[in-house]
């Protein structure tokens, strides 16, 4: 085979693209094929073993885990390299016509989770169908959230990063997470089913395209669909935060996670191209802050980061050495 | 025994006439016909309502389509004459900056800041675009050439008023500074809007100004041709089988069934079959037309056999006697005789169901020809994309641009659907037989 | 290279066909006895006898030469018995690449020479492949001219062929079947082994929110079917709801009151509907009729989903208009113009004869294309894709957002899980019930449309 | 004679219409199925109460010119009349006519038997119910009852009425078409051949139903089988080529035909 | 006689058959289609260059015979055959028999003219070339021409050959059946009512073809009209529900039948 074949993350596939795209055009290699197999698909594809019929490089919306280094090495994929390219925020936005927001994890917990503490230890079904049940100075409208499905690895990271910090802080959940883990992690991360959070599909321009005609609604997305419809969408702010490369960057936007993507250092030297590929990916045009990754909604790296990676990278540095 | 049934009924006398017209008759009649004129208006209604849906389909379509049908450009003049190009290595000349270059004499005075704007305007692959135009034909190198640069995405959006300049600044993606630059560029009268080749003639792209169906609609070629390869030459010979020659028992009834059921099989039962089976078992490549050329000729094959069955059927029996009578075996009489009048009827079942599998999307999105490629594939194995996918790609894509070329991309799909159906109609009345 | 000897075989094929008849020719013309078979049937003979050994020849070795080859070369290379599966097809893609001569950084001595034996072993196998196939060809073609003589009877012969090629045909169909419940019964049985059946045929939730990662804890009981189950039959039944009407009524005016000219434009019209590939209806069921019905509702104080189930059923039920319509159209032109005519006779409008008697009459017709149409529906894929809902809620009501076999089906599959995960394998259990449904739903419906052709 | 003008010739048809009791009349009735004409002016008087066969050989125009007397010619498309039929007295051709009127009125059955698809009862009471001419159950029993009794179908089938008409046998049949004639109490019952799919039992029972129902209607029956027009009409109609070759008594034409064609064409010398 | 052993019957038989010249020859033939037997046992001898009708009231077996003498009802899959048809003293259902070679020996024409839908000239080379009888463009234009000629309709359409055969009038194409059938110089000829579609003008011209391709062909036709039967005829055969009534020259059948049911049924009082 003469391309090289990446798979991962959908939040990484579109820098990918980018980037296989430019490569291509540059060096007059055949273009990658681009695949996006979410997080877990691409790790599973991955490590499935070295040789050509696997693939060099996979997106990631979150570092690889041990469980999934275990599966890379009993398959003998044990040389690879990580490349920490940027950060994605994942933003809460709604149309222009809609009056400001301002949520807090709690808040936002408060209106999709599945089921909330009732305060004397157990717990009921959401109650919450306006925004303003969960607190009067909220809007008194009906809760619609657009959000990702399950299978989506953006679905996690938001159960992650917000439903997860959200619901630690209300009471009695502390306690929970000591005493049985199992039932704080199924309440922590349930999304409610009885209408108001509204599971999407993969297609967020829908999304989009929704929320413009329903002020009500807010949608959860990449933070690349809030840049490029910055003209329809405004965000909500989290914590009295708002997204922005700023923001995203230092961490004080909560929604925001890092993106990664992993290489098979076996494949340098096997795949044509892959080398050069690396290159065009490292490089300043792309990853820098004026890069056309940037561009595309890639919060980047602050210099020293940056060239950090750069580095790790076309040294191909294994991960841990 | 009559007059047992009239003695019975008394109340009327069997010769009683009726009287028809009676009022009430009358009345009664007028109802009736007004009961018919009102089903008459249902059954136009239903049509009404169904073609008006297909109207409006097709407008919606059109309406959001058509501006991808054009693609902004400037035109840029380059002296590559007075550029130091290495004639033996083209390719690895430094184009970027012979491109900024050119550019930057439009305005000698520009800040860096304002510079970086300005080279924004244009597709950031500009500079591919101009290398590759001297590639193609190196004696552009010895002369001045204007060169047609698409506009970047957010101003070929504003150009064709999709973006509403009155925003707060950072409501759009595009910047003040510009639209200044680019009211300058229109004034000199450096923009146009010529028709957008590159929808038909490009690769996939990131960039909505560059995307193109080149390599979808190649890759629909390929998948196609191997589904007409496989399934035509099958079916014919499943149909022929099936119809002529297989004993009527048990098994070939089990056959028909199957092949009955199997075109009303959910397609994407198919794309799960070619998952689990061409791409499991066989180990065939994902995202390859030849594997989507299998799944969709698995789909075509029944409606095949049963268009083929059935024309074969309806060629008369006197056709068929007449060729065994002066002794013609059974393979000549098909073969000589039967085929070829059923034929044209093939023909145009299997263009319908070529033209249903063009449109297929399920079963391709399972096998994996829902990825991004930038270069047309050359064969049937390598990865591709396919007209429905690649709409499905793009509905999923946030730039801009890609809103309007998705419904381009449907317009060209119906496009080609509908060539496929006018030859079909074609064939349809110029080989029709009537017994 | 392949291509190459596949023109090289249909040239010898013809050739072997022209020899053979101009053969048969002279045999014909010497002989006292008439010749059984025609020169044509002795050329065709020879032809078979020698394109298809060697082609098949060919397809076993495009299937096993790889392989082989690389069994080889590893074998050559010192030290690749010690490597694991995927280090030797490492080595094996490195080897690949400096034979074609693309070269990375200085390769071992070892793999330099492996190379160079890949490029013996290649060139070898090309040879072999021709010599084969040539001789392959020859001996078939020495067959096919010796057998030329006036008693052979070369038209059986070629005749026995082509039918033993149709059987094989048909068979296809068989094959296909057998591969669909196959692969669709072996992950879905994968997937009872970590899900039990009853809670998949019978629970109530459908909640795969099963982890992506290990990890994570499960949701427990989140895979019962009905849910979805029921989506479908809601979003199956609103569109049965707008193509049952529209379709017949339409088929109606088509049939009995349309003039030819009118139905020669609008027949035709009415079918592109079903030619629309369905993505693109998705697309506008999503983006024009989903806020539509929003509006729509918010306006009469309803308040419908985004993702309304009517949406989507709506769409797809204009989509399944021409299938009801002309399956009804047949139905009522089968029904004979006696029939009509005694009506006719005894002073019947056109209306009461259509209502009391021809639509009785075409009934088991139309139901056969209300079933299939059915069938469609529920197996309707891409409308549903884009325009219904992901979430599995057991509702009626048309304006809320349901869940569908099909929409799972495709989410579960493009969706980030990996191959063994439940979440994915759910998807072939969900496949084999949508297929065991659609099949009863199409065996209901051929009996009911050939039971109603038997009727007249 | 030819001295008379036309308004006198008009006063003694139409006394003479009187005298003999005329149902139905055509006046130069030619018809056309697109260019080709099939009737070429046809003059036939069809008198009351009396069973009139049309006769004559394959494709002279027997079934066009019975389908103009209740316009089921309408139906086809190709098909153009000119010419005058009157139904006492009444052109039916006048647009201010109801056809459905008229065929309510005009009653048909066909050469091969087409009942419904429906039981036996739906199938005679279908006619009754759709002009109003029953207002209950009850009723409904009654003419359904009364209608198949006269057609001598009755008892046959008395304890089957809901199963199926397509279920009979083809004299069955065919009497269940001719119930179903009579259920709409019309004046005329026009009949197409109406034996010629039976076997001769059922026929001998179809010509002694018609034998008894001319009583109460006006019959015009077309039938090929020479005997059989001379064993159930009073008077005879010799088609030939779309033109009325003659028509007289049946006695008359049996016995002693005026033209050389219907002698011909009874004495079995051609067709 | 009945002290004669088989194998003497046989001989004489065999001598008989010499003597007279027997082409064809049933024995004991039984059709069943399915479970419906549709001919019992009938023995009959076709004589060589002689026109043998068979006649008999509709559904008596008539063309299911013809058809056995070709093996055209192979074609049918509910049909079996029991007994033994012979073609020059060789059995034809012999399974080392050719059936292919069976039906170019024993041409046919039917009921309904079916050419095929291609030109004239490619309907009579046809037979010729799936045969082997001509070897190149010159030998087949002779054939076609010869065959043609011979049918009575080569003056007709010889500026024509290269147009459709569908094109031409009923006799023309039943003619062209017939010239097609020669084409492949069959040694006899089937007919099954080969006039019946046609006008008499057309009918007499296949009437007089048959007259002179008797000298050369053995012809066995079935008609409907005795009135053909006896002009074109030398031989008569009369079938009845499907026995062989009776079977003799077709003078002695039509002046002086033996049978009671063939008298009735050539004066008309059956059938
Ligand atoms: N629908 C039609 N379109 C064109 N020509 C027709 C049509 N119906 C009848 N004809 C022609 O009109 C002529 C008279 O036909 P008609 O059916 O009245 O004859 P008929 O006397 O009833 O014959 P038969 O005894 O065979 O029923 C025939 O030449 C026939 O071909
Ligand atoms: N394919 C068939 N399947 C079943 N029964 C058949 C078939 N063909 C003919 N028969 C029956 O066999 C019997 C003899 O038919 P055949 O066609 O030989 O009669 P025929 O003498 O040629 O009649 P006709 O003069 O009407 O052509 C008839 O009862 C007929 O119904
Ligand atoms: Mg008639
Ligand atoms: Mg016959």
């Amino acid at each position: 085979r003469d391309q090289i074949k990446t798979v991962g993350s959908s939040t990484v596939f579109p820098y990918t693209q980018a980037v296989s795209e430019e490569f291509a055009n540059k060096t007059g290699n055949p273009a990658p094929v681009v695949e996006s197999t979410g997080t877990g698909g691409g790790f599973k594809a991955f490590c499935a073993g070295i040789g050509e019929d696997h693939a060099d490089l996979t997106g990631a919306s979150r570092a690889i885990k041990d469980s999934e280094k275990e599966l890379c090495a009993g398959n003998g994929v044990t040389d690879i390299s990580e490349a920490l390219i940027g950060y994605d925020g994942l933003s809460i936005a709604h149309a222009r016509s809609a009056p400001d927001m301002d949520l807090t994890e709690e808040q936002i917990f408060q209106a999709l989770a599945a089921e909330l503490p009732d305060g004397n230890g157990g717990f009921i079904a959401n109650p919450n169908k306006k925004w303003s049940d969960i607190d009067a100075s909220l809007p008194d409208f009906e809760i619609t959230a657009f959000g990702p499905p399950p299978t989506s690895g953006t679905r996690d990271a938001f159960v992650e990063l917000v439903m997860h910090d959200g619901c630690k802080n209300l009471p009695g959940m502390a306690e929970l997470e000591e005493t049985d883990e199992d039932k704080w992690e199924e309440v922590c991360s349930r999304m409610r089913q009885d209408g108001p959070f509204v599971e999407a599909g993969e297609n967020d321009n829908l999304i989009v395209q929704r929320l413009e005609s329903d002020a009500n609604a807010i949608g959860i997305f990449g933070y690349s669909f809030l840049y490029e419809n910055a003209d329809k969408l405004k965000p909500v702010a989290v914590n009295g935060i708002e997204p922005s490369f700023d923001t995203i960057a230092d961490g004080s936007y909560p929604v925001a996670r890092p993106l990664y993507f992993y290489v098979k250092n076996a494949h340098r030297d096997v795949i044509p191209g892959m080398n050069e590929f690396l290159e065009e990916y490292m490089s300043e045009e792309a990853l820098g802050p004026d890069g056309y990754l940037a561009e595309r909604g890639l919060t980047p790296l602050d210099d020293e980061k940056r060239q950090q990676v750069q580095k790790a990278v076309l040294d191909g540095e294994m991960i841990g050495g | 025994m009559s007059q047992s049934a009239t003695a019975a009924a008394p109340g009327r006398s069997p010769q009683a006439p009726v009287l028809w017209k009676s009022q009430e008759m009358a009345d009664r009649r007028k109802a009736r016909y007004a009961a018919d004129r009102r089903l008459q208006m249902y059954g136009l209604a239903g049509i009404i309502f169904a073609l008006g849906f297909l109207a409006i389909l097709l407008t919606t379509l059109a309406f959001t389509g058509y501006k991808a049908f054009v693609q902004t450009t400037a035109s840029v003049e380059i002296n590559l004459a007075a550029q130091d190009i290495d004639r033996t290595d083209i390719r690895e000349a430094n184009w970027r900056s012979i491109f900024r270059d050119a550019v930057r004499q439009e305005f000698p005075d520009l800040s860096r800041a304002e510079e970086r704007e300005f080279f924004k305007i244009f597709t950031s692959s500009a500079h591919y675009l101009v290398r590759d135009r001297v590639l193609d034909n190196p004696a552009l190198l010895d002369g001045t050439t204007t060169f047609h640069i698409p506009l970047a995405d957010p101003l070929d959006q504003f150009a064709k008023g999709e973006v509403n300049p009155d925003l707060p600044e950072d409501q759009r993606r595009v910047s003040n500074a510009q639209l200044e630059l680019y009211e300058v560029l229109d004034a000199r009268g450096m923009i146009s809007q010529p028709f957008n080749w590159g929808l038909f003639f490009n690769a996939d792209s990131r960039f909505p100004e560059l995307a193109g169906l080149a390599g979808a609609i190649s890759g629909s070629f390929w998948a196609l041709l191997v589904c007409f390869l496989i399934s035509f030459p099958v079916g014919i010979a499943a149909a022929i089988y099936l119809e002529e020659f297989a004993p009527k028992n048990r098994w070939t009834d089990l056959i028909e069934i199957n092949i009955n059921n199997l075109a009303a099989v959910p397609s994407v039962v198919f794309g799960m079959l070619g998952l689990a089976v061409f791409l499991g078992w066989f180990g065939l490549p994902r995202s390859a037309p030849f594997v989507g050329g299998l799944v969709l000729s698995l789909m075509t094959l029944p409606t095949l056999i049963i268009v083929t069955r059935a024309s074969l059927k309806s060629v008369p029996m006197a056709i068929r006697e007449a060729a065994l009578g002066v002794g013609a075996s059974k393979h000549e009489v098909i073969f000589h005789h039967v085929l070829p009048l059923a034929m044209p009827t093939v023909m145009t079942g299997t263009i319908i169901g070529l033209a249903q599998a063009l449109g297929e999307t399920a079963p391709l999105l399972l096998i994996g020809m829902n990825a991004f490629i930038t270069s047309p594939p050359d064969g049937i194995f390598e990865a591709s994309t396919a007209l429905p996918t690649q709409i499905y790609i793009w509905a999923d894509s946030p730039e801009r641009g890609f809103v309007a070329r998705t419904s381009a991309a449907i317009l060209v799909l119906l496009g080609f659907l509908a060539l496929m159906n006018a030859i079909a109609i074609f064939l349809r009345q110029r080989f029709e037989r009537r017994w | 290279m392949t291509g190459f000897l596949l023109i090289f075989l249909a040239a010898a094929a013809v050739i072997a066909a022209l020899v053979g008849i101009r053969r048969a020719r002279r045999v014909r013309d010497s002989a006292a006895v008439k010749t059984h078979s025609r020169p044509i049937y002795h050329g065709l003979n020879a032809a078979i006898w020698t394109g298809v050994p060697a082609l098949i020849f060919l397809i076993l070795w495009a299937l096993f030469k790889g392989p082989i080859i690389d069994m080889l070369v590893l074998a050559s290379h010192p030290g690749a018995e010690a490597l694991s599966e995927s280090e030797a097809d490492l080595l094996l893609s490195e080897i690949r690449q400096v034979a074609a001569g693309t070269i990375f950084k200085e390769p071992t001595p070892e793999v330099r020479d492996a190379a160079v034996h890949l490029q013996f072993l290649e060139s070898l196998a090309v040879w072999a492949l021709v010599a084969v196939a040539a001789a392959l060809a020859a001996i078939g073609a020495y067959v096919g001219f010796r057998v030329v003589k006036t008693r052979f009877r070369a038209r059986h012969s070629v005749e026995r062929s082509i039918t033993w090629f149709m059987l094989f045909s048909s068979l296809v169909a068989i094959l296909t079947t057998a591969g669909i419940v196959g692969s669709l019964l072996y992950e879905a049985l994968a997937f009872f082994a970590k899900v039990p059946i009853q809670e998949f045929l019978f629970g109530l939730r459908w909640e795969p929110q099963i982890a992506i990662r290990a990890d994570q804890v499960a949701g427990q009981g989140a895979f019962g079917m009905l849910p979805v189950l029921f989506g479908t039959f809601v979003i199956s039944m609103l569109a049965m709801a707008v193509a049952i009407p529209v379709g017949v009524f339409s088929a109606i005016y088509l049939t009995e009151y349309a003039g030819a000219r009118f139905r020669a434009v609008v027949k035709p019209l009415l079918e592109i509907l079903a030619g629309i590939p369905t993505i693109v209806y998705g697309f506008f069921a999503v983006l024009t009729v989903a806020p539509l019905i929003r509006d729509l509702g918010q306006s009469i104080g309803i308040n419908a989903s985004p993702n309304s189930a009517l949406a989507a059923g709506g769409v797809m039920g204009v989509m399944l208009i021409p299938f009801i319509s002309s399956l009804s159209d047949d139905a009522f032109a089968a029904v004979p113009r006696a029939i009509r005519e005694g009506s006719f006779a005894l002073g019947a409008t056109k209306g009461e004869t259509i209502r009391k008697v021809l639509l009785p009459a075409a009934l088991p017709g139309i139901v056969g294309g209300i079933l299939l149409a059915l069938s469609r529906a529920i197996g309707e894929t891409m409308i549903v894709v884009m325009a219904a809902g992901l979430i599995a809620k057991i509702t009626a009501n048309p304006f809320e957002s349901v869940t569908t076999v099909t929409v799972q089906i495709v989410t579960l599959l493009i969706g980030d899980s990996e191959f063994d995960n439940p979440k994915t394998l759910a998807a072939f259990a969900l496949g084999l019930v949508l297929f065991i449904i659609t099949l009863g739903l199409n065996l209901i419906a051929l009996r009911t449309v050939r039971k109603y052709r038997e009727q007249y | 004679m030819n001295i008379m003008s036309d308004a006198a010739v008009e006063a003694r048809l139409s006394t003479q219409e009187e005298e003999r009791d005329i149902k139905m009349r055509a006046r130069g009735v030619s018809v056309f199925y697109g260019q080709k004409q099939a009737l070429f002016g046809v003059d036939l008087e069809i008198p009351r109460h009396a069973v009139m066969a049309l006769i004559g050989p394959s494709g002279c125009g027997k079934s066009t010119f019975m389908r103009c007397l209740n316009r089921m010619n309408d139906t086809i498309d190709s098909c153009r009349i000119v010419g005058d039929v009157t139904l006492d007295a009444e052109d039916i051709y006048d647009p201010a006519i109801d056809v459905v009127e008229l065929r309510a009125r005009v009653g048909m059955v066909f050469q091969k038997p087409n009942p419904f698809p429906k039981s036996i009862y739906e199938n005679v009471a279908y006619g009754p119910r759709i002009h109003g001419l029953v207002r209950n159950r009850q009723e409904t029993d009654e003419v359904v009852e009364r209608s198949l009794t006269r057609a001598g179908l009755f008892k046959e089938v008395k304890d089957r009425l809901h199963e199926p008409g397509t279920g009979l046998s083809g004299g069955q049949q065919q009497r269940l078409c001719i119930a179903r004639a009579i259920a709409v109490s019309p004046e005329v019952i026009l009949m197409d051949e109406p034996c010629s799919a039976l076997d001769p039992i059922a026929t001998a029972t179809v010509e002694e139903l018609i034998h008894e129902l001319r009583e109460n209607f006006t019959i015009v029956i077309v039938t090929h089988s020479m005997q059989q027009a001379a064993r159930v009409s009073q008077r005879t109609a010799m088609f030939h080529l779309g033109n009325l070759v003659e028509e007289a008594d049946t006695d008359k034409i049996f016995t002693n035909p005026e033209d050389p064609l219907t002698q011909d064409y009874i004495t079995g010398r051609f067709g």
